[in-house]
């Protein structure tokens, strides 16, 4: 774990009235185990309160979990809302069943990066891969552009 | 202190149901008097009670689901495939989760976009929305009964518009809204308004409707059964308090089929004393099992072996609902054919095993039993105590000190210190048993099983270990 | 009267040996020194035998099922296919039907054919025509051990070839082979060439080989579970006294927990008590079990319910070997997707249930085993008595009086008598026992079952009901 | 069952090297029930037996059974071999599993009626409907050609 990045700070959680709890805590626990420092915020998050929080613990990236389909209604305008906020480049990433039924990955990917997500995952991706991601992005220095 | 468990007057509810139905327009529509006729004008195929109490009766077992989509008419598609294609014997109503956070504006605008769109944009239907007169054309276009499948910190207007649509049962359970479906709400708030809740249920059956009831206490994958059994009972009170007569109580089974027996044998025998003891009688339970899992399998085939396992394990529960998930479970809302394809294939395995005779190792059973009881007894007799026999106050200060406890709580006011964990054979163990009232006994017990695997693996037992079994059985196994 | 049942000697093995490999060019290819090196050679994982020993210390569960293609590349391809995205444990080989008549001019413009057309027209792999060489290349492309499954009137150069090619097991079952794959041939001629085959598995265990032969006695769909127990036993001699070491006793199941938990268990100790009793000793008994059906069902999802009812039964018959039928089966030969697709769900319902233990209640048990055993010690006393102790003159008899009997023999010397049916719970019971040589106490046993239906049903069980319970499983159901 | 033209022989078999008898004698069952005289061969029928049986029984169908798969090695001549044996008009049903593997049913179809079958069947057919068109085809005298 020494060659991580030590320190880096993620904010985390569930967004909307998304209640699926279990994902985002197994993918805590392992950001956790690779030396990062995790600001969990649970489930039911709002794009504000993700906002306030990567502000207020000085963020590297922001873990957006959806579940419960709804992420086309819920995510438009968040990548907005950190520029107003003057995080311009904070990474977003996100995570779960982003739409209602089953997916069609390749699009899916592609509405959530034009909507400014940097890294769009789908359902059972394993930690490990979010974090050899997470850890190339971070010493990178690659942001959403 | 006030007995919180007290059943509401007439007139609280009737005074409480003007307020809850002017939440939403189609709040207006309900007719009590009308809904009470209309359930009575039913066909009993059409009323889970009575196929539960047949089902009972002749060792039947039923399949059921959640089905939910955006549109009446698409809800109806829906569900007449299941009946049709799937040879269904129950239906289920999943309720958007909007319309769970009462969010029905957000349903509202998910009913036009998925019109728009020609496909559901919304994860179950929205019957407040849809009013009683939508319901209604639903009850009209299929022949079984349909019960609503949903968790909400407020369930009031969704139960009052649900019910008198023409659903015949529906969830009733507290503590699994408070712990599961919202990350804010107090439990006092959700203890109140579910109150409400139960009383519209007591009030169907004090009209001669019968209403059935449904109680988990917590969403069960990883959890250790006994405290799913205990955090059922404690709620019993509540439901019994205000009139509910017919039960669904549904447990999640994990695999280890000594360790499901005794789930299925300790809740009724339990279930059946404290509600005696207290004073409660003619009451009807029925028990529904899942074999639960976290994460389900994607692909089919282990799929199908899942729903086998629920079969099996609704067998060997004597449990009349076989409460499945479609093998697209871990794909998406699964689209109307797998689900038809899903109950197809465990109407034939129902009907394989529906004859026969499974027992388990009547030594194991007996010292699995004997261990269940006193852990739930310990945890029950805790609440109890911490009400003063008052289950309402009792079950708040529980959850408040973690006597009744989650490992994966939505709800941030919940401790989350029980953590559950696999033995070699499956049965799920208490890794970490909190502020779990146990005895040493109790916890010598646990702790010996989970050496046995430690054993095994030359390993202390650790979350990745809790993870693996999180994930195990999507990928085929048991345990790792 | 001579003995008939006697070990060849080797003089007389070798003489035979000479003809039978002159049946066709590829025979000449059999060198038994070499085979025996090679067989050696393989790692333990190859050989069925090991892994058969290794399930039954373990209590693991291991799927098989019939595959066959015409070519070595289509093989090949199919049975790396199963291997790979099946996690199958075990393969087949299943020979095509012009092979099992000898046949080979047949087969071999069948492989033409096939080649031209690039499908292939033959219903399994031709082993003769493609001689020890095509065999190994089979052999080499795969990591699991591989069986021969087929029945012929004359297995004897199917059995050189298919043995040296790199085959582990195969059958040895000569009263099967009479009655369901040939119409015409005499019983006599068929039990001598299948001396010829068992005594060839003699000679590699006798050379350090473990060689597995499997025994069923007849197809059992429909039929007396202590009658297919008895044709099983009464084989068993011919299969000792050759040299076979290794035996796989396969038996079908129809449904009724306690009759199939007892056929196993009266199976298990019989067969034990009769090979000792005359004296064979050191053999590995392993059991084998299909949920057997005639008509298999054309819905996947019926059919996926019929592999799980396999597999239930392999483990409450603490059987090693789960013989299933792909859920392509009553669609024809399968695809190789199909194949692996049902290899891959029955292999997570293994793991699920492999682990626990599933019981019986042990009242209904005790009388089931007790009165099954009655029924078995009849027929194989009788059969033993015909023969003076010596059991090939005893089959001989046996057969031709329907002492031992089949209700839906191929071969037209079949009396054909005896009739099964299902009672109410889905045992199979003796509609009508023919010549078998049953007291009193175990008709009347019989009858009371067949009562219990007819009452159930208001009429006398007929012809009729025999059909619908041939096809009952295929629609759904255990018994209409 | 008296509305039947009773009396109405029926030569029954398994063709080839094919020993599934199941089938053929439930089918034989319900001729029987149903009024027809049965001549049954079992199994492993060649032509030439079937024939020869039809002539000796003087009989108005054979019914020729398959589930090997090999019927498309088994059945071409069988019509031309009637002719030969001047029995050109006798009606020849086929049914089973008349190719190896899945089969498209049109097409089955069509191949053997090109061969002068009468009727072809696919499997799991129901004797109810094999005798109903037996009863149409011996009363309206149908034959093939
Ligand atoms: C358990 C569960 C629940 C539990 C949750 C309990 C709890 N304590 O969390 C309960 C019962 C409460 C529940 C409720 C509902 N559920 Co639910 N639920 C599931 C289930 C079975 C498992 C989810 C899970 O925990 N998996 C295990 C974890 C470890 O996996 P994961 O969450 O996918 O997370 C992994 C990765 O995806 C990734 N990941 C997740 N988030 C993120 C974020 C980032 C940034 C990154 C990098 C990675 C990442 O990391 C994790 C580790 O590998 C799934 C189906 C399935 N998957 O099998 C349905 C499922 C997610 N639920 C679903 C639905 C619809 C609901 C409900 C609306 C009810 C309904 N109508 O059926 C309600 C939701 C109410 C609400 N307000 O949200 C749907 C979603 C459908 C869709 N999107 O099309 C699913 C797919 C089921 C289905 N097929 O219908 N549910
Ligand atoms: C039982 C069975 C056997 C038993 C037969 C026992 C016995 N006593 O008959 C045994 C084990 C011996 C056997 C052996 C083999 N079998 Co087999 N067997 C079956 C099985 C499971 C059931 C057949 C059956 O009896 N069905 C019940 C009866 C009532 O239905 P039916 O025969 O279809 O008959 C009905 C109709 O089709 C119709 N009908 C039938 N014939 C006729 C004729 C006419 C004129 C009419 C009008 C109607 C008609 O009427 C009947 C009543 O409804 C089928 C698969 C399935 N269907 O589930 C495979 C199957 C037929 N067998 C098959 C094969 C390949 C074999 C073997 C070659 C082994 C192998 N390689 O796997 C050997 C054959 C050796 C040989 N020389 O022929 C294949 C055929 C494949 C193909 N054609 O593509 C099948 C489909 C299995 C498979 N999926 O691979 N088999």
């Amino acid at each position: 774990m020494s060659e991580n990045k030590s320190g880096s700070m993620i904010v985390t959680g569930v967004i909307g009235e998304d209640v699926h709890i279990v994902g985002i805590r197994i993918l805590e626990y392992a950001l956790g185990e690779a030396g990062f420092r995790v600001t969990p915020l649970g489930s039911q998050v709002s794009q504000k309160e993700f906002i306030d929080a990567a502000l207020e613990t000085n963020a590297d990236a922001i873990m957006v979990s959806s579940l419960s389909g709804h992420a086309e209604a819920l995510v438009p305008g968040f990548r907005e809302k950190c520029v107003e906020a003057g995080i311009d480049n904070i990474l977003i990433y996100l995570g779960g069943y982003l739409l209602v039924g089953e997916m069609n990955w390749k699009d899916v990917e592609s509405k959530f990066s034009k909507l400014g997500i940097d890294r769009v995952y789908p359902p059972g991706v394993s930690p490990t891969r979010v974090i050899e991601d997470l850890k190339a992005d971070i010493s990178s220095g690659r942001k959403n552009g | 202190m006030d007995k919180l468990n007290r059943k509401l007057t007439e007139e609280e509810f009737f005074k409480e149901r003007k307020e809850v139905l002017s939440g939403w327009p189609t709040g207006q529509d309900v007719d009590l008097d009308e809904a009470i006729a209309y359930h009575k004008s039913l066909p009993p195929g059409k009323v889970w009670a009575k196929k539960m109490q047949y089902a009972k009766e002749h060792g039947e077992i039923y399949a059921i689901t959640g089905m939910g989509v955006a549109t009446i008419e698409g809800q109806i598609e829906l569900l007449q495939c299941i009946e049709r294609e799937g040879q269904a014997d129950l239906l289920g109503t999943s309720v958007d989760s909007y319309s769970r956070q009462s969010d029905y504006e957000a349903a509202e605008k998910g009913i036009k976009d998925s019109k728009d769109k020609g496909r559901s944009v919304l994860n179950g239907l929205p019957v407040v929305n849809h009013g009683v007169k939508g319901f209604r054309k639903i009850m009209d276009a299929v022949n079984l009964p349909i019960s609503m499948r949903y968790g909400a910190a407020d369930t009031r207007l969704i139960d009052e518009i649900g019910y008198a649509g023409g659903h015949t049962s529906g969830p009733a359970d507290a503590l699994m809204d408070f712990w599961h479906h919202h990350s804010k709400v107090s439990l006092e708030k959700v203890l109140n308004t579910h109150r409400y809740g139960k009383r519209l249920i007591g009030y169907y059956e004090e009209h001669g409707v019968p209403m059935l009831a449904s109680c988990q206490g917590l969403y069960g994958a990883g959890i250790p059964p006994t405290l799913q059994v205990a955090a059922i009972i404690v709620q019993l009170f509540t439901l019994a308090e205000q009139g509910v007569k017919n039960m669904r109580l549904h447990f999640a089974t994990h695999g280890d089929l000594v360790q499901d027996a005794t789930t299925s044998r300790v809740l009724t025998k339990l279930a059946d004393e404290y509600l005696k003891i207290h004073g409660y009688k003619d009451i009807n339970i029925y028990l529904s099992v899942s074999f639960s899992l976290v994460q389900y399998p994607l692909e089919p085939g282990t799929a199908f072996a899942v729903s086998f396992m629920n079969t099996l394990m609704a067998k060997v529960c004597n449990a009349q609902s076989n409460d499945i998930r479609t093998i697209a479970e871990a794909k998406g809302i699964p689209k109307k054919e797998d689900t038809a394809y899903t109950f197809r294939t465990v109407k034939a395995m129902e009907n394989f095993l529906q004859g026969q005779k499974i027992e388990m190792n009547q030594n194991d059973l007996d010292l699995e039993c004997k261990m269940a009881e006193l852990e739930v007894r310990a945890i029950v007799d805790k609440v109890l105590e911490f009400g003063d026999g008052d289950a309402v106050s009792g079950i708040l200060k529980a959850v408040e000190t973690g006597v009744l406890d989650n490992p994966f709580a939505t709800n941030s006011a919940s401790p989350c210190k029980v953590m559950g964990i696999k033995d070699s054979r499956g049965a799920i163990r208490y890794l970490n048993h909190g502020n779990l009232p146990f005895t040493n006994e109790i916890l010598d017990y646990q702790t010996s099983k989970i050496n046995d695997r430690e054993n095994k693996k030359k390993k202390k037992l650790d979350y990745e270990d809790l993870v693996s079994d999180l994930m195990a059985v999507s990928k085929g196994f048991l345990v790792e």
